[in-house]
């Protein structure tokens, strides 16, 4: 078998080259691979497009870090505190916004990224009619349902089929064969549509313990390019059995990055600050231990034996 | 003064706008307190879905800040995506969904995207999220808001989630069924009335009075014939509030 | 809590009227609710339209039995032998066949009870292009994809919303909350786009088994209307963890429904000689187990822990 | 004679058009052992994949009679739903798809659905299954018959699954790339050639005239210029096909 096995380092360096379309929260608010978030910042990789339905803050961090160009996705801004800054500056008292924003609504953020992953030409829709979104954003297609007798209209989003989708699972193996519990988003439809899918993994464990729950599994190994070991890769954002969600530092940055200085100071702090993510882990030190989830509540025993 | 709390007069009547059994997109906050109150008291059998894939029956026993925290995740009726559990919303099987914003108008229209120009906006909001989705496609709309002029405006300058768009059946007309059952503020309560669908005053809370609240809304509010106060928190309401508001959050 | 169990022939007698559109094996080969084929064809419920991609014997048994007008499938006949007598002989010899057929490919079925879960206004895909099914089923519409500059031809599939998805678990609680493991085929489609859901749990479990794990979840609970519980369900059908697939039973229906008059014996014999599903183990009796499956192989442990 | 059978040459044939590391859509009885034959030879990162939701990495280890039978889905890759294994056809990521038939034409298409008019067939076959959409979406097809006049026929009654229609560009002219690679049969193998794809005799098996095959085809069969005689299974594919093969089922 393929070992995929890369440090995160290089795992971003060979595979998101400047202008990828990157899928970085599909979970929504948890298992955001802020990790590969700051390593992106930290490599200087420029002209993203960031593809998330909602990403708390790791969007806005990007955007203030000068890595973006468009941003598609419903909802930009800091879960805790609300708005994000950068995100704000990014339009607000300019001749035309610093990033363009192909404005969306969660579904139709799942509805393009289920296109992408089923290789359907468009998905048709309802749930952003009446909205301004079908106006803010030129390309949906509103057109009229070819099976109803009555004039009733009909939304067609165009399928996204990102370069990369980063994603964050509790366990994988060397092959990038994976478990993933708690809500999903849509990290499954990101990983199906996506060219590529880097897989950040608290723990790495044997093949075997994968193979032991096919279900579980999020994306098979044959489609994942690298798999790359890192815990606590979600934080500051929470993990279902492994990490709680660390309001404070969202609080923090939050308050932090309300002027450009302010971010400008919070990023050489935690991202140029140090070398990796190994290296922020160490930082983050007893605050980490804080937030590792300790407690025990198993899922049922569950039995695939064939004979 | 009443012994309880504006806030937590706000919660009481949001539970009051879920009945037993509905399916209803519950939101963080205020909204996820109200789904608490009617599990406890009136409809225990409501069940509570959120946009990130999860489909809940009792409520978190931990303090949430966001829909995924993984309190919200233990013992859930169903972990999904948030297609299977967004779509059923667009499935029709929604009854009911919460959502806030940072202005409403006077057909219950929502904006939280854009503030001015929206290709050179004076103020960049977050955006949807599944806010759109929710008012689009949920059976009654509850939208919670504080009552302020700058917040309850003429029309707003964006639509993002539709109310009544521009009242009548322009709803309708736009494909759309459902439409803003409530807007639930810190002074009152406003429903549609009448064949335009404009939002009347239908509720007073307790120490407000009409002139207060006219002058704090941005169009010319008008009054449903049968406005009510507001009926204060039933000693039943307020158990289970605390029940769930252990640290009196919102008291 | 609502409780939701009920008796499989009570469920059946309310749920499923004559004239009803039916979901009976969205899982393919296996999970096959054989003990609901039985009691509908011994309830004497006609009208059906039965609609599966792939339901090995199971719908030719109810073509058979005379409780079909329609088929929305993809393939119907008997996976070990082939062809189904049953289904052969509702077309063949005939001025006009005796059922309808909705002719579909596994992937356009797929499609469509996508769009009816989903509550989209159709489905567009391209896997049928090219196949004479959009001829034979005149429900497909061909367009052309109007996100593309070229003349790109689209299938567009109506959705599909049926009155009742019959589904088989290995374990549900009194409420229909449940957990399903193995391939799922369509059957969470199914379960979402149809009215109503009626299951079969090998076993009726606490509730707490099943909220240990809601990511094993099929569809919760507040989405199905009856629960029932019916040990080896599936049989002749195989269900992971719990039975495996009875070759011979196959092969013995398939030599036994080669004529009508042979069909009817065995009718007679597995479907209106036994009062029910429990007559219906008891006949089989031994050989029941020799199809249990008794090994061992279990999921890894999942800690679903919040702190 | 060889000391092969006839089912055993097919076999390590539909083999060998597994390349490393492609992605498979395997059928059951000759295609799933050919697949596992791929594996233990020359492609051990081959995955396959089947249409009720179950992509595997190395085959199954006991008999199957069913692609869902719990051997088959014991340590799979994934277990999931039929739309997410089967849209990876649509998604394009498909290398190559085994599939049957009862007639094939000398375009390569095949019904599995009516013998004689559909409207009032003579013979009702039991249709598609996923046969259509791996046969459109497969970047290569390849198909496994018996070779007889009344199968390989000039024109079939019925187009299931798409071969190159009426020839030259109407399979692209319909919306589809990919198409039949290879028409594995007890006498041979034909192949796609020339600008009017047509399936012309690419490989004959030992044993077998070109005569003996024209005559059982049921087109004026043509005959690749660069034909060759099928090579004979190596030692190292008849020991692969041994160990997959315990109990001598294809001997």
């Amino acid at each position: 078998m393929l070992d995929k096995l890369h440090s995160l380092k290089d795992a971003i360096a060979a595979h998101v080259p400047d202008g990828s379309s990157v899928v970085l929260g599909a979970v929504l608010e948890p298992d955001i691979p802020f990790a590969a978030t700051h390593e992106i910042i930290r490599q200087g990789i420029k002209g993203l497009n960031v593809i998330a339905p909602i990403s708390d803050a790791s969007t806005d961090m990007l955007v203030g870090a000068g890595s973006v160009d468009e941003v598609t996705g419903a909802w930009v801004g800091n879960v805790s505190g609300g708005l994000g800054h950068n995100y704000r500056r990014a339009f607000e008292n300019r001749e035309t916004p610093a990033i363009k924003l192909n404005d969306n609504s969660n579904f139709s953020i799942g509805m393009a990224l289920m296109a992408g992953a089923y290789g359907m030409p468009f998905a048709p829709m309802r749930s952003i009619l009446g909205s301004d979104i079908t106006k803010s954003n030129p390309n949906f297609q509103i057109t009229k349902n070819p099976f109803s007798e009555d004039e009733e209209p009909v939304v067609l989003v165009p399928p996204l089929a990102p370069d990369v989708a980063i994603l964050c699972v509790q366990r994988a193996d060397s092959q990038g064969n994976n478990h993933h519990w708690g809500n999903r988003g849509v990290a499954q439809e990101a990983a199906l549509a996506a060219e590529k899918v880097i897989l950040l993994a608290d723990e790495i464990v044997q093949s075997d313990v994968i193979a032991s729950d096919p279900c579980r599994v999020l994306v098979p190994g044959y489609l994942v390019t690298a798999v790359c070991h890192v815990p606590a890769a979600v934080h500051p954002s929470p993990q279902v059995g492994c990490w709680k969600r660390d309001n404070d530092f969202f609080g923090e940055y939050h308050s932090r990055s309300r002027t450009p200085e302010g971010f400008k100071a919070w990023l050489d702090e935690w991202v140029f600050g140090v070398p990796d993510h190994s290296g922020y882990r160490e930082k983050l030190s007893l605050r980490l231990n804080d937030l590792r989830i300790t407690g025990s509540a198993m899922a049922a025993p569950t039995n695939y034996a064939a004979d | 003064m009443a012994d309880y709390s504006i806030q937590e007069l706000m919660i009481i009547s949001a539970a009051r706008e879920i009945a037993d059994g509905e399916l209803v997109f519950v939101g963080m906050r205020l909204p996820i307190t109200a789904y608490g109150v009617a599990r406890l008291t009136h409809a225990p059998n409501a069940v509570g879905l959120f946009e990130c894939g999860i489909a809940r029956y009792a409520p978190a026993e931990d303090m949430l800040y966001t829909m995924g925290d993984p309190p919200n995740q233990l013992n859930a009726a169903w972990l999904s995506g948030l297609v299977p559990v967004m779509s059923q919303l667009q499935r029709g099987r929604v009854d009911a969904g919460f959502i806030g914003g940072a202005e409403v108008d006077r057909y219950g229209n929502i904006n939280t995207s854009y503030i001015g120009d929206f290709t050179r906006p004076d103020v960049k909001l977050p955006g949807s999220g599944g806010a759109a989705d929710i008012a689009a496609m949920s059976k009654r709309l509850l939208v919670i808001m504080n009552h302020e002029k700058k917040r309850l405006v003429e029309k707003v300058a964006y639509v993002t989630s539709p109310g009544y768009l521009s009242g009548g059946d322009s709803r309708a007309r736009a494909g759309l069924k459902g439409g803003p059952s409530a807007l639930i503020t810190d002074r009152g309560i406003l429903r549609p009335y009448g064949p335009d669908n404009e939002m009347h005053l239908a509720s007073i809370h307790e120490g407000n009075t009409i002139e207060e609240i006219r002058e704090n809304t941005g169009w010319n509010l008008k009054i449903q014939p049968k406005m009510i106060e507001t009926p204060p928190p039933s000693p039943e309401e307020m158990a289970a509030l605390h029940k769930i508001d252990k640290d009196g959050f919102w008291r």
